[in-house]
């Protein structure tokens, strides 16, 4: 664990200011207000995670993260900038990335040109050279169907092409939507590890999850969201340990 | 009740299942599971005639699917439910299910025209079946809404609902819980075993070893394309080359520093 | 009092190109016999109504016109289909319809109050043709035309009578369709069959293409052309490749009468475009209601008046930009006598150097 | 009823004209409701129409029987192409169908001898009443309400969305997408051959790509989401030329202008009940 | 004789390519069946006309002018029609609805300022010389319409096939919001190709209507007709398939005049449009990639 990492999970936050800052954010679908004024914060170098039962709104607020659904009110400062009027694309090239729920992959497109893609707000034609060899090394299945479409492959393999998509942008925080969804086991502790290992290497993860136990295993720093309020904050052991969290999702 | 007999499917020269063999006895909770792209989504298809087999045939009680349309094997008995979650999703809650009951409602095509009596109590019956099924997902609250707005857990239940309403023998669930948290999963699997105690059976796929665990007496293994092992969970659970292929090792879960959540 | 007249033409969508020239020639007639003092002193009025070519319109803006605005007489509309539709309404409410540019067999035999000046190609092409085939010596000839379009395909169907008639051998008989641009492969076929002349009955925008296309691969035989072809456009349109078009027709930019002089003088003055042969057909129409008018005591009680009118309009004979004009009985399906046709000579001209040139 | 009458002989032809085209909304609005673009019911409306007129002219057929005759033919036409080209979807349907129509077209313009090429039918007689057209209207609305609160409207909604999982449910998907397009067909047909007896002319460029596009610019402009859209949207774009006539040559600019503003501000169709339930609901946070 | 059809369908054939190119191109990225393509065809011709009557500008300041003229049109049409629909998640008719007003204003607008009258570019725009080879003939414009539709169809598939633009491009055609993810400014992309599309509607606009010699208000008329059965028939979105479908249907109409008989053309033409939809549902290049069950 690198020191930044040590300081962070013993003190449960930096005195350093927040990488992304999240306040007041509030999303509506019409009459319906999925999202009612949350506020979270993203520290740099650690894996942050949201859990919350089926519709209280985890997908939301990454959606709106990345700018793709209207906020009705509130903050978002990413690195001193603010990005809650930032155009999508914007977002993206600023460094903040995220992989869909239900692997937005596209599927007329083979596994390379997508991941060529991922890496469409860079201009260094040598670290994208680079980086596509780590992900094939990550998800070696990807190297044997690259030049197939992604719309041939299994449910697992596509979320694999996801985050391999995501990870060649070179993102500075990395939004997850339930990664693990629809995977093996064994590739799920894979992708866990995979998490835990480029966190490692420096990125910021923020992780939305209903693989609760894993997910809080990992996180530093974790929120519990509820019908669109976060009821709950907190390191991840701390949460791990905590008996409502227990009860309403770990299933114990 | 189904029987899989050397069952192949290629698509190209991907050799997706390769003399597949499988029984299926009536009554029970059956697990099929496998790593990625193994194949079994496939199996599915197959059953359900949305793909044709390259070769080898399917026999469910006793009779064989060959060129039965998807509409037909329905009637037979066998539903399905998706992972990739597809419902009618400009159609209400209560819509999605009432389409299920189509082939149960006793009124012809244009017979309706004529009387409206049978028509209108069918209906109603319809709909008031509709609204149980509902209500065992919990999904009756929101039963005007239109599928589209629910979450992604909600969908997958009110799907598992929809297939209830086709009246099915034999229910085909493709990764049920994918996207409901454990707790979720839990009232899932209490739900799934008072199904089961209804009379269905039940043959799912999944991903979460603890859920299929759980419930399944009888598990399959598909890896390749290939069955590689069957049998109770423990005898599964510890089996080297499913271990190997699909749950992974101990050791891996240890430098996880955990003890295995999804075991 | 006024006079209001009704004029239910296409002034947009795909007829408008003939509907406008029709209304200009109409509103120059109407404008000179205003200034020079209208009919017995009465003023004419028009009414102007778009019936965009379509037979639904037409209905509506010939029910409209006829029992709202409560006009004296409808001319129009453009297209013979429209006639054909709307026609009857007028016939039902015993008011004139007069038309000047349905050239569709039958249109008169609707009834005894539906009156035209066109002139249709039966009446005309067997004189263009003997003149052609004197002055080019022509044996045998190949046909064109567009079979999705009525004037075009009366046309043909005229053609094709005078032809048997006159026992000219036709070598292929091509069609083509609105909206065309490309008419090679049709040329290229005639060209096989050696034809000493094209029959061509079409509209400027094929028409003119089909001429410049066939010079293009070679094809430099004279050209017989409908009543479309007669407009000074196509030296325009087919510059350079426009020469040894022949066709006849009452009305030639070419004719120096003094009423044709006078009119495209007139014409080009007032809409800084030179007339054709529709507008000059309406303009002659105007002139020919007028001296019906003349005759007619206008009563105030609309019936009476119409019929009036109906029963003065047979009589007129005039002499106007397209030459001398009377009416002549058409008769119906079961050959009883019903409305009016146009009675006229025709003028046979030829192109030559961006000029029709009068052939007799 | 003075001011009836006179307001009858100007504007019975329009007044008609919408209950016509009304049927021609809804006849392509079914098969929208079973998800198909399929623009062939121009041509249907012109096989209608030709049949209907053809019998009434050479034969003196009796009128009820020449309306079922023009709903029967396009019906039977539409059984003999439907089975091959229903396996198609989206545009590609369209585009068959569009393809079907133009066949139809040019097949009316080469049989010269029976159908009068380019130059149409004429004279035929004005059998059409207003309660024909009414009667008509009504009973094909009453028609499709029946079936959109039944099983056979669950089905063409499913089958809309989602053709494979309507299948798993138990619905034959060919067997109603095929009864969508045939009924489609025959009230197409309806509406022909009640316009032909009603204008005295009919001509093959009346059925073409200009009438097919205008049919389903009536239904989407209208809404599909129930059955007052379609007719609303024939009413409206039947109406708008005639209240546009003050315009003079600009008619067509701003009747194109307003046809662009209803789409751009009833981006769901003129007639959305969920817009209006928004609108006179509740009013929550906004998107 | 053949010989010469053959050169006649072929010229015929890019003719319709030509036009199919643009109309496909925002098929396939914007999903929306463009039906004032034909509109904006036509004020390209239009537009060019008069720049070479005022400005007398030679046959490339005429081409230019129009894909700036045409571009600037269709920039125009998505800024104000398109992207408010797309705003509001419109189903998918409602553009294509949206279109057929704006092609009426257009045509509407061109005839109320120029009248309906048919006009044309002046002589000598273009050389009127015609290249005869062993008895076959084709004009110098008619070659460089050959040429030029393969080349351009050419430039515009490596474009998609090999840029990182292109396959942004794909992406977008696909799934928008996951092209959003993945950093792609889709509105600019959007505009970028409304404008080229219509761009090269505009160019299609010039060369036909010299070789035409007539433009007229609804010139664009059966082009539009002719150009969805294209690209329809090469595949929708499929820049090959414009060329193809284009040239099938070249072929199709001139070999049924040749053949068969003229009034016959389109009953051919469509009939085999027909068929071959039948026996390819999703074109002849559409991929024939179903959706994962
Ligand atoms: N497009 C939409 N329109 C209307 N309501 C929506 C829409 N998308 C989501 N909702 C509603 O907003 C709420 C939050 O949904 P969201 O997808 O954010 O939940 P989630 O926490 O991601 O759930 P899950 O774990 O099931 O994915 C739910 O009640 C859902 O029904
Ligand atoms: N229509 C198709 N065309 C080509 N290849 C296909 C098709 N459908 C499936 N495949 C391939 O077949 C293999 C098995 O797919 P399948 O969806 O059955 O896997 P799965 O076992 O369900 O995987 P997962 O657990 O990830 O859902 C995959 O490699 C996939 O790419
Ligand atoms: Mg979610
Ligand atoms: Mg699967």
């Amino acid at each position: 664990m690198s020191a930044v990492q040590e300081v962070a999970s013993a003190a449960g936050a930096t005195t350093r200011a927040p990488l992304l800052q999240v306040s007041g954010l509030k999303v509506a679908y019409g009459k319906i207000e999925a999202v009612k004024g949350i506020d979270l914060e993203l520290h740099e170098g650690q894996i942050t995670t949201l859990v919350g039962a089926n519709g209280a709104g985890k997908s939301t607020t990454l959606l709106a993260l990345s700018g793709l659904v209207k906020k009705a009110a509130g903050r978002v400062t990413f690195d001193g900038r603010d990005l809650s009027k930032m155009a999508p694309h914007k977002i993206v090239a600023s460094g903040v990335v995220q992989v869909a729920e239900g692997r937005a992959t596209l599927s007329t497109l083979t596994v390379r040109e997508n991941l060529e893609l991922g890496a469409y707000t860079r201009r260094d034609k040598g670290g994208r050279a680079h980086d596509l060899d780590y992900v094939f090394n990550l998800f070696p299945v990807l190297k044997e169907r690259a030049g197939g479409l992604a719309g041939n492959l299994s449910g697992g393999e596509q979320q694999m092409l996801a985050i391999g998509r995501a990870l060649m942008a070179k993102p500075r925080v990395l939004l997850l939507d339930e990664p693990s969804m629809g995977l093996a086991p064994i590739i799920v502790q894979d992708i866990f590890r995979t998490l835990r290992e480029i966190n490692q290497a420096g990125l910021t993860i923020f992780l939305v999850e209903q693989n609760v136990r894993q997910a809080l295993k990992i996180a530093n720093r974790a929120y519990v969201i509820e019908t669109g309020s976060i009821v709950l904050a907190g390191t991840g052991r701390e949460l791990l340990v905590n008996p409502r969290v227990q009860e309403a999702y770990l299933g114990s | 009740m189904l029987r899989l007999d050397t069952l192949s499917r290629h698509f190209g020269g991907l050799k997706v299942l390769q003399d597949v063999n499988l029984e299926i006895p009536q009554g029970g909770i059956f697990g099929l599971i496998g790593p990625n792209g193994a194949g079994k989504t496939t199996v599915f298809n197959l059953i359900t005639g949305l793909l044709p087999p390259t070769s080898g045939r399917i026999e469910f009680n006793g009779q064989n699917l060959a060129g039965r349309t998807p509409h037909d094997i329905t009637r037979l008995g066998i539903a399905r439910t998706f992972q990739n979650i597809r419902l009618f999703k400009d159609m209400s809650l209560l819509e999605n299910v009432m389409v299920g009951f189509h082939a149960q409602l006793k009124y012809g095509s244009l017979g309706l025209l004529a009387s409206s009596g049978l028509f209108r109590s069918e209906e109603r019956r319809a709909r008031a079946r509709a609204q149980e099924l509902l209500s065992w997902v919990k999904l009756d609250h929101k039963a005007s809404d239109k599928a589209d707005n629910l979450s992604y857990g909600e969908q997958r239940k009110l799907e598992l609902a929809r297939a209830l309403a086709t009246n099915p023998k034999l229910l085909l669930l493709d990764e049920p819980v994918a996207g409901m948290n454990s707790s979720e999963k839990v009232e899932l699997m209490v739900e799934i075993r008072n199904i089961s105690a209804r009379g269905y059976t039940i043959f799912m796929i999944e991903h979460d070893m603890r859920f299929v665990m759980g419930l399944c007496q009888d598990i399959a293994v598909l890896n390749f394309g290939r069955i590689i092992a069957r049998g109770t969970p423990d005898a599964i659970r510890n089996d080297p080359q499913v271990i190997e292929a699909y749950l992974g090792r101990e050791e891996d879960e240890a430098s996880l520093d955990a003890t295995g959540a999804t075991a | 009092a006024d006079i209001k007249i009704g004029m239910a033409e296409a002034l947009s969508g795909g007829a408008a190109q003939y509907g406008i020239s029709i209304r200009n020639g109409f509103q120059l007639a109407a404008d000179e016999i205003n200034a020079a003092g209208g009919v017995n002193g009465d003023k004419l009025q028009l009414v102007i109504e778009d019936e965009q070519g379509k037979k639904e319109e037409a209905i509506n803006v010939f029910k409209k016109l006829i029992f709202q605005d409560k006009v004296l007489m409808v001319f129009g509309p453009t297209l013979s289909n429209s006639a054909q539709a709307a026609d009857p309404i007028a016939q039902a409410a015993k008011t004139v319809a007069f038309g000047t540019s349905n050239t569709a067999d039958g249109i008169t035999s609707i009834g005894d109050y539906i009156f035209r000046n066109s002139v249709t190609e039966a009446d005309v092409l067997p004189e263009t043709l003997r003149v052609a085939i004197k002055h080019a010596n022509i044996k045998k000839v190949a046909v064109m035309y567009g079979n999705d379009d009525v004037f075009t395909k009366s046309g043909y169907d005229n053609f094709k009578k005078a032809l048997e008639d006159l026992k000219i051998p036709v070598t292929t008989t091509e069609t083509f369709a609105k909206g065309d641009v490309d008419f090679k492969a049709q040329l290229t076929k005639i060209k096989a069959g050696n034809p000493d002349a094209i029959v061509l009955s079409a509209l400027l925008a094929e028409g003119a293409p089909i001429m410049v296309q066939a010079r293009q691969i070679g094809l430099n035989v004279p050209f017989i052309g409908g009543n479309g072809m007669n407009s000074v456009k196509v030296f325009t349109l087919a510059k350079g490749s426009s020469d040894g078009l022949y066709v006849g027709s009452p009305w030639s930019a070419s004719n120096d009468s003094a009423e044709n002089t006078s009119f495209i003088k007139a014409f080009q003055d007032k809409f800084k475009a030179a007339p054709d042969q529709f507008a000059a057909q309406s303009y002659d129409a105007m002139h020919i209601l007028v001296q019906a008018l003349k005759q007619v005591k206008l009563s105030g009680d609309l019936a009476a008046d119409r019929s009036a009118l109906r029963n003065a309009l047979p009589n007129v004979k005039w002499t106007g930009a397209t030459g001398a004009f009377q009416f002549h009985r058409a008769v119906d399906k079961a050959g009883k006598p019903a409305g009016y046709d146009a009675q006229q000579k025709a003028i046979v001209s030829v192109t030559k150097g961006d000029k029709f040139v009068i052939e007799k | 009823m003075d001011w009836f009458n006179n307001f009858w002989s100007i504007y019975s032809n329009l007044v008609l004209s919408l209950g016509t085209n009304a049927l021609l909304a809804l006849s392509i609005y079914l098969t929208l409701a079973c998800g198909m673009l399929s623009i062939a019911n121009a041509a249907f409306m012109g096989i209608g129409a030709y049949t209907s007129a053809l019998l009434t002219m050479n034969y003196g057929a009796p009128f009820p029987a020449v309306l079922a005759a023009g709903m029967a033919a396009p019906a039977l036409m539409a059984f003999i192409i439907g089975k091959p080209t229903l396996r198609l979807s989206g545009v590609y349907l369209a585009m068959a169908t569009l393809a079907f129509g133009e066949v139809v077209r040019i097949a009316l313009l080469n049989a010269e001898s029976i159908t009068g090429g380019a130059l149409g039918l004429n004279g035929i007689p004005q059998l059409t009443q207003w309660w024909h057209v009414a009667l008509a209207l009504v009973l094909t609305l009453a028609l499709l309400w029946r079936l959109r609160r039944s099983r056979v409207g669950r089905a063409f909604e499913s089958i809309k969305e989602d053709e494979t999982a309507a299948g798993l449910m138990g619905i034959d998907v060919g067997a109603y997408k095929m009864l969508a397009f045939v009924l489609g067909a025959a009230i197409a047909g309806l509406a022909g051959a009640l316009n032909a007896h009603l204008t005295f002319f009919i001509g093959p460029g009346e059925y073409g790509f200009d009438r097919a596009v205008d049919i389903l610019t009536m239904a989407i402009l209208g809404g599909i989401s129930n059955l007052t859209g379609p007719v609303i949207g024939a009413v409206i774009l039947t109406l708008l030329p005639e209240l546009l006539r003050a315009f003079k040559d600009f008619r067509g600019v701003v009747n194109g202008f307003i046809l662009v503003l209803i789409v751009l501000f009833l981006p769901k169709g003129i007639w959305d009940p969920a817009r209006f339930r928004q609108w006179f609901g509740k009013r929550g946070g906004r998107i | 004789m053949l010989e010469q059809q053959l050169v006649n369908a072929l010229s015929l054939g890019s003719v319709y390519a030509l036009f199919a190119l643009g109309f496909t191109l925002i098929f396939g990225v914007l999903g929306v069946i463009n039906l004032s393509h034909g509109a904006v065809y036509m004020v390209g011709a239009y537009a060019a006309e008069q720049a070479v009557a005022h400005l007398a500008l030679p046959l490339w300041g005429a081409l230019l002018f129009a894909f700036g003229f045409s571009g600037f049109m269709g920039l125009l049409i998505d800024v104000l029609v398109l992207r408010p629909l797309r705003a509001r998640n419109a189903p998918h008719l409602i553009p294509m609805i949206a279109t057929i007003g704006v092609g009426i204003i257009l045509t509407n607008g061109i005839q109320g300022i120029f009248g309906a009258e048919n006009l044309r570019f002046p002589l000598g725009l273009v050389p009127d010389t015609t290249l005869s080879l062993g008895g076959l003939s084709l004009t110098a414009l008619e070659l460089g319409i050959i040429l030029l539709s393969f080349v351009l169809m050419a430039l515009l598939l490596l474009a998609l096939k090999k840029t990182q633009l292109g396959r942004a491009l794909r992406a977008i055609a696909e799934s928008p919001k996951a092209a959003y993810l993945l950093g792609i400014n889709v509105e600019g992309l959007f505009y970028l190709t409304s404008f080229v599309a219509a761009g090269l509607g505009g160019v299609a606009g010039v060369l036909i209507g010299l070789s035409s010699n007539a433009l007229y208000p609804l010139m664009g008329k059966s082009m539009l007709e002719k150009g969805i059965a294209v690209i329809i028939l090469g595949g929708m979105g499929d820049i090959r398939g414009a060329l193809i479908g284009g040239l099938f249907l070249g072929f199709a109409e001139v070999l049924s005049v040749a053949y068969i008989g003229s009034s016959m053309r389109d009953a051919v033409a469509f009939g085999l449009l027909f068929l071959i939809l039948l026996v390819r549902p999703k074109g002849l290049f559409g991929t024939l990639l179903e959706r994962k069950v």
